[in-house]
């Protein structure tokens, strides 16, 4: 039903427009903590740009580890630093037409290439290409990329450790 | 090969991460908190012994394809193994370290050594992107440890800034990657983008991908984090940095270089001719203002990242020979310079040049050591240095980079300066006071091992040659 | 009568099919589900106020609400005239964009949650593949909600009320996502429907030993999560007032409230989905299954509130990371034994008993370790 | 894909060059952090995006999930970093945590 389809389009695009905007806010709203949810509104359309291409289980995993994990870590971080209701301290620092001009010249340098190229390998066309399912990527979770999986939790646990140690405040004992 | 035929080929990394835990718990029952110390060092001799006994001849995949065991592995699992042990040696004598963190942080040491061995056999973007990853998170950790010291947190918060932002670059490249082969193994990827229709977007990724890597082998222009790291870390920490991740950050490069960017050859040499050169000339200009031993190393091991991306610019085999030849002969008198360094500073209290007159007369073996390993850094025949250099140099020459190569002899001349100002200080300026330096035992123990290498690598240097020639070419 | 809500919304994508062409029908089809959701959310939450009240009254031997209506029943309806007629106010300080914000933000996740409950037969709103995934993941998003709630206040007892809540909806979190592990094991899928379809014929996964405990941890850890009593610290009275909402009047404060009872709503409705065998039962049309043990499980709630004293921090972490998570890492491995003991087939004695073996003595075995510091009695000789 | 693959591409380098700016105009350490985190997720849209059109689209899928994890791990060790020097320094902002220099 292309009627549907395009309704689905505008709302694609209407997503990253939101995001977009709000990552704007996140990194230029001088009060930290609105900074913050800026970031975790962008994290939720990201989500749902995931969720429009296929990756459901990718989109849910974005917001149950980014929105409810770090997000919840930067925000305690901020309350932890911050005190209440300060605002009169400068958010940014002198280099923002620098750092716009290094940004823009980054846009448009990669950008015209990646319009430019038509060759991503991409598949026959005639046939769509198998959406991949939270089975198949359990599945290989466990098989093909189990390796990676366990040093992953290796790694996980090591920097538990070591962020526990740097974090924690001695007691005079 | 499957995962479980593997496991018998992983266990010296199982022995590692079963000792690293084991060490983590062992601070629960010692009461004597260098013994901690000592079983973490004997995994690492355990693990050593477990390589050579079950050493391979030709090369194996382990575990699909994340994991590839060739010979390029199997000397840097050895290497990585010698340096995680001597930073070891250095922290059981080390003072500032608390004595209440012991377990935790020899357990991450022992972690950050399968993490290194991990980046050495990495071929495939998601094991690179998750082994550089890991020895990064920890070393953000390790640099940080000195609870009460401001210096080490504000080193710590830098080169988490600095680390993150380049691996988000990396990445980046690395996604482009992806997109444009379809596939992460780096093997596989030559073929899809010799026939790429934008090889601009190639080098695009390419060069991002740089920035990630150049960051850990502290390459100009991604330095910056370097000599504040090295100054504000533990000083065992700045031992194992200046040469763990970086001597692996080559590695890494040369899997990269050699599996994808192959056919792009002739666009990316002059770009690293001239990251070497800048690098070179960076690190040994700055270095000669510097009053601070760690922050002088810091800038000369910059340098010396430029002399080593000189084979990686020619990438002929007799360049890459070169590079590992030259890593591995860094990797000794960089560790044995930072050996004199905690010996000198447990006695003297601080790491300024100053500090260091007349060092000569109160313990003659540091100061004699310390010689050495300058000259051989300077690369003065018949040390290890020497052979690197030569190797090198001979590289650049038979491929008529002649430019870089009298770039890099400036360099040296202007490298031989400050070290023989140190040199001057310890040799020559009286001594403030007349006390004999200690040098506990597993300093000694360092000294002998560094000091051997340094030596013997240089005085026959054949048996590393024809090894690492039998390591070509890269599967 | 079992499909009759099926079969008015097919009436009604039937009627816009005649009129308007056929993509109009799908949007009818999904504003319907929308609007049946949006509607039962706020009536479920008004008549629960009036149940939790009814219920604790009878508890402590009280009548409860009886003027407004036939036995109160429309007491909801006046309490509703009453916060919407009250006066909002806004702290002089507060941080007013995160102010408006909040209440809106902790009621949305809690009605999203309810798109993936399996009502009855055929009456699951969207039947997402990874819909126990969106649950964990949607109702984590509460977190933020109550961190906007603390932090615009800018009220020290929101603060740290704020803090407290979310310190402990972050550790409740992990075993009950736990706890939810062997059911997925045991059915395969992360769809609901297929969780409850798995159930049919009375093989509700409760009537197994790790499904018995992980309706235990699940049920315990989703009380702790929508912050109701034994676990309400982060609004506890008598030490920070009101916690998060303290500065909050009027139909922003109802707006809390309705959070906290639709996600009590949606926590039993997903006890009974996961462990209870979901709309399954016989002669009585499915919903009504799904509503009686949804309710069953309120009622544990309330009853919970009207019979347990408050928890202290430290027990409540306390339990969470030492006792509930723990259990629920065994219980995982116990659905394994239970899984290839079995051998497809749902009760063999073998497959029934190890595994409750196995679980009792870790049961037992928890408990010593986590025994409580019992200070020795102490004795005032000179007292006597 | 519903909608060109080029303009989530383009959507995901607005949103890096986005964190660019970010990262090196952000006085805050934890400033720093937000955008550093919106860097990595522009990188994930490309993964996600790229394994739609490719050969082996597990691979990308996998890459980013790893990615999410990694970044978790990054951001729990920064911000505990963030917390350690606020306790000695009482300040978190960039510039002034400035001891070390040449």
């Amino acid at each position: 039903m292309p009627q549907l389809e395009f309704l689905i389009k505008c709302g694609v695009y209407g997503l990253m427009g939101l995001g977009i905007i709000a990552a704007v806010g996140a990194v230029l709203l001088p009060n930290l903590f609105h900074a913050g949810l800026a970031l975790a509104f962008v994290l939720v359309t990201i989500a749902g740009i995931f969720m429009s291409v296929g990756a459901e289980f990718l989109g849910m995993v974005q917001i149950l580890l980014y929105v409810g994990g770090v997000m919840t870590l930067i925000i305690y971080t901020i309350m932890l630093t911050g005190r209440l209701g300060a605002k009169d301290v400068r958010a940014q620092n002198r280099q923002g037409i620098f750092a716009a001009i290094a940004a823009g010249f980054f846009v448009c340098w990669i950008g015209p290439l990646i319009l430019k190229t038509g060759a991503w390998p991409q598949r026959e066309s005639d046939s769509a290409p198998p959406l991949l399912s939270v089975e198949d990527l359990g599945m290989s979770l466990m098989t093909e990329y189990v390796f990676p999986f366990e040093v992953l939790g290796v790694l996980l646990f090591a920097v538990l450790i070591g962020a526990i140690v740097i974090a924690r405040q001695d007691r005079p004992s | 090969m499957t995962t479980v035929e593997s496991l018998s080929h992983f266990a010296p990394e199982i022995v590692l991460l079963v000792g690293a835990v084991g060490v983590l718990f062992s601070d629960l029952v010692f009461r004597d908190k260098r013994l901690i110390g000592y079983s973490a060092l004997g995994v690492i001799v355990v693990s050593l012994i477990l390589i050579k006994a079950l050493s391979v001849s030709e090369p194996l995949s382990l575990f699909g394809d994340f994991f590839l065991l060739d010979k390029l592995t199997q000397l840097f699992r050895v290497a990585a193994l010698a340096i995680v042990g001597i930073a070891i040696l250095l922290s059981l004598v080390y003072s500032p370290l608390s004595k209440l963190y012991m377990g935790e942080y020899y357990a991450l040491l022992l972690f950050s050594a399968f993490g290194l061995i991990l980046m050495s056999a990495a071929t495939n973007l998601l094991m690179i992107f998750l082994a550089i990853e890991f020895v990064s998170l920890i070393s953000y950790v390790l640099v940080g440890f000195l609870k009460a010291d401001k210096f080490s947190k504000e080193a710590s918060l830098k080169y988490l800034l600095f680390g993150s932002v380049c691996s988000a670059f990396m990445l980046y490249g690395m996604s482009l990657l992806y997109g444009l082969t379809g596939t992460l193994k780096v093997t596989e990827m030559s073929t899809a983008l010799a026939s790429a229709q934008q090889p601009s977007l190639v080098l695009t990724a390419l060069v991002m991908i740089f920035a990630g890597l150049g960051f850990k082998i502290s390459m100009a222009p991604f330095h910056m984090w370097a000599p504040d790291v090295y100054e504000g870390a533990p000083t065992p920490v700045t031992a194992f940095l200046t040469v763990g991740p970086k001597a692996l950050g080559f590695v890494v490069l040369i899997r990269v270089l050699s599996g994808a960017f192959t056919p792009f050859f002739d666009n990316w040499t002059p770009l690293i001719l001239v990251l070497s050169m800048i690098t070179m000339t960076v690190g040994n200009v700055i270095a000669l203002s510097q009053t601070n031993i760690k922050r002088l190393i810091a800038y000369s091991s910059i340098a010396q990242a430029g002399y080593i991306l000189m084979g990686i610019a020619t990438f002929t085999d007799l360049g890459i020979q070169a590079v590992l030849v030259y890593a591995v002969v860094y990797a000794f008198t960089n560790l044995g310079l930072f050996v004199v360094v905690v010996a000198t500073s447990e006695k003297v209290g601080s790491d300024e040049i100053k500090d260091y007159a007349g060092l000569a007369r109160r313990s003659p073996l540091l100061a004699g050591s310390m010689l050495v390993f300058f000259l051989s850094l300077a690369g003065i025949p018949p040390l290890a240095g020497f052979i690197g250099k030569y190797l090198v140099f001979a590289a650049v020459i038979k491929e008529g980079y002649y430019v870089l190569a009298v770039v890099a002899a400036l360099n040296s001349v202007v490298a031989a300066a400050y070290y023989f100002k140190v040199i001057k200080t310890v040799y020559l300026q009286p001594p403030r006071d007349e006390d004999a330096l200690p040098c506990p035992w597993p300093l000694r123990i360092a000294l002998g091992i560094t000091l051997a290498g340094t030596i013997l690598l240089g005085v026959m240097p054949n048996d590393l040659i024809e090894f690492v020639q039998s390591i070509l070419p890269l599967s | 009568m079992d499909q009759m809500f099926v079969n008015i919304k097919a009436a009604l994508v039937g009627l816009s099919d005649k009129v308007f062409p056929d993509w109009v029908g799908v949007l009818v089809s999904i504003a319907v589900s929308i609007v049946a959701i949006a509607l039962l959310g706020p009536l479920i939450m008004m008549y629960l106020t009036l149940i939790e009240r009814k219920v604790v009254a009878r508890m402590q031997n009280r009548i409860g609400p009886n003027r407004v209506g036939k036995y109160g029943l429309l007491q909801p309806l006046a309490d509703g005239v009453k916060m919407l007629i009250k006066e909002d106010i806004v702290p002089r300080n507060a941080d007013k964009v995160l102010h408006l914000l909040a209440p809106i933000l902790i009621v949305a996740p809690a009605l999203l949650v309810f798109a993936v409950l399996p009502f009855g037969r055929n009456m699951t709103a969207v039947d997402l593949n990874v819909g126990i995934l969106f649950f964990a993941a949607i109702s984590s998003i509460g977190t933020i909600g109550i961190f906007m709630a603390a932090w615009g206040s800018n009220n020290k007892f929101s603060v740290l009320g704020g803090m407290r809540s979310v310190a402990q909806m972050i550790s409740y979190e992990i075993p009950m996502v736990m706890s939810v592990v062997p059911v997925l094991l045991a059915v395969g899928s992360l769809s609901t429907n297929a969780i409850v379809e798995a159930q049919a014929d009375w093989h509700w996964f409760v009537f197994t030993p790790w499904g018995f405990l992980g309706c235990v941890i699940f049920f315990l850890c989703g009380v702790a999560e929508c912050n109701r009593s034994p676990f309400d610290l982060a609004e506890a009275e008598s030490e920070i007032i009101a916690g998060f909402h303290t500065e909050y009047s009027g139909m922003k404060f109802a707006l809390f409230y309705m959070a906290e009872f639709m996600s009590a709503f949606t926590i039993s409705g997903m006890t009974t989905t996961l462990f209870l065998g979901g709309w399954q039962g016989p002669l009585l049309p499915s919903w009504l299954w799904f509503f009686l043990k949804t309710y069953g499980l309120i009622f544990i709630m309330l009853w919970f509130r009207a019979t347990l004293p408050r928890l202290r921090v430290d027990q409540l972490m306390a339990l969470a990371w030492k006792f509930l998570l723990p259990l629920s890492l065994v219980n995982i491995v116990a659905t394994c034994i239970w899984h290839f003991l079995s051998d497809e087939a749902f009760f063999t004695p073998a497959a029934f008993l190890v595994p409750l073996a196995l679980l009792v003595f870790s049961y037992w075995g928890l408990m010593k370790l986590n025994q409580p510091y019992m200070p020795e009695k102490r004795v005032y000789p000179l007292v006597d | 894909m519903i909608i060109p693959l080029e303009h989530v591409l383009l959507f995901s380098l607005i949103l890096f060059a986005i964190g660019m700016v970010g990262v090196l105009t952000r006085r805050n350490a934890i400033g720093i952090l937000i955008s550093i985190e919106l860097l990595l997720n522009a990188v994930n849209v490309n993964l996600v995006c790229f394994s739609r059109v490719s050969e082996d689209p597990m691979a990308g899928q996998m890459f980013a999930f790893f990615v999410i994890a990694l970044a978790a791990a990054a951001a729990a060790v920064g911000l505990a970093i963030v917390v350690a020097i606020y306790r000695t320094r009482n300040t978190v902002q960039t510039d002034e945590i400035q001891l070390l220099k040449w």
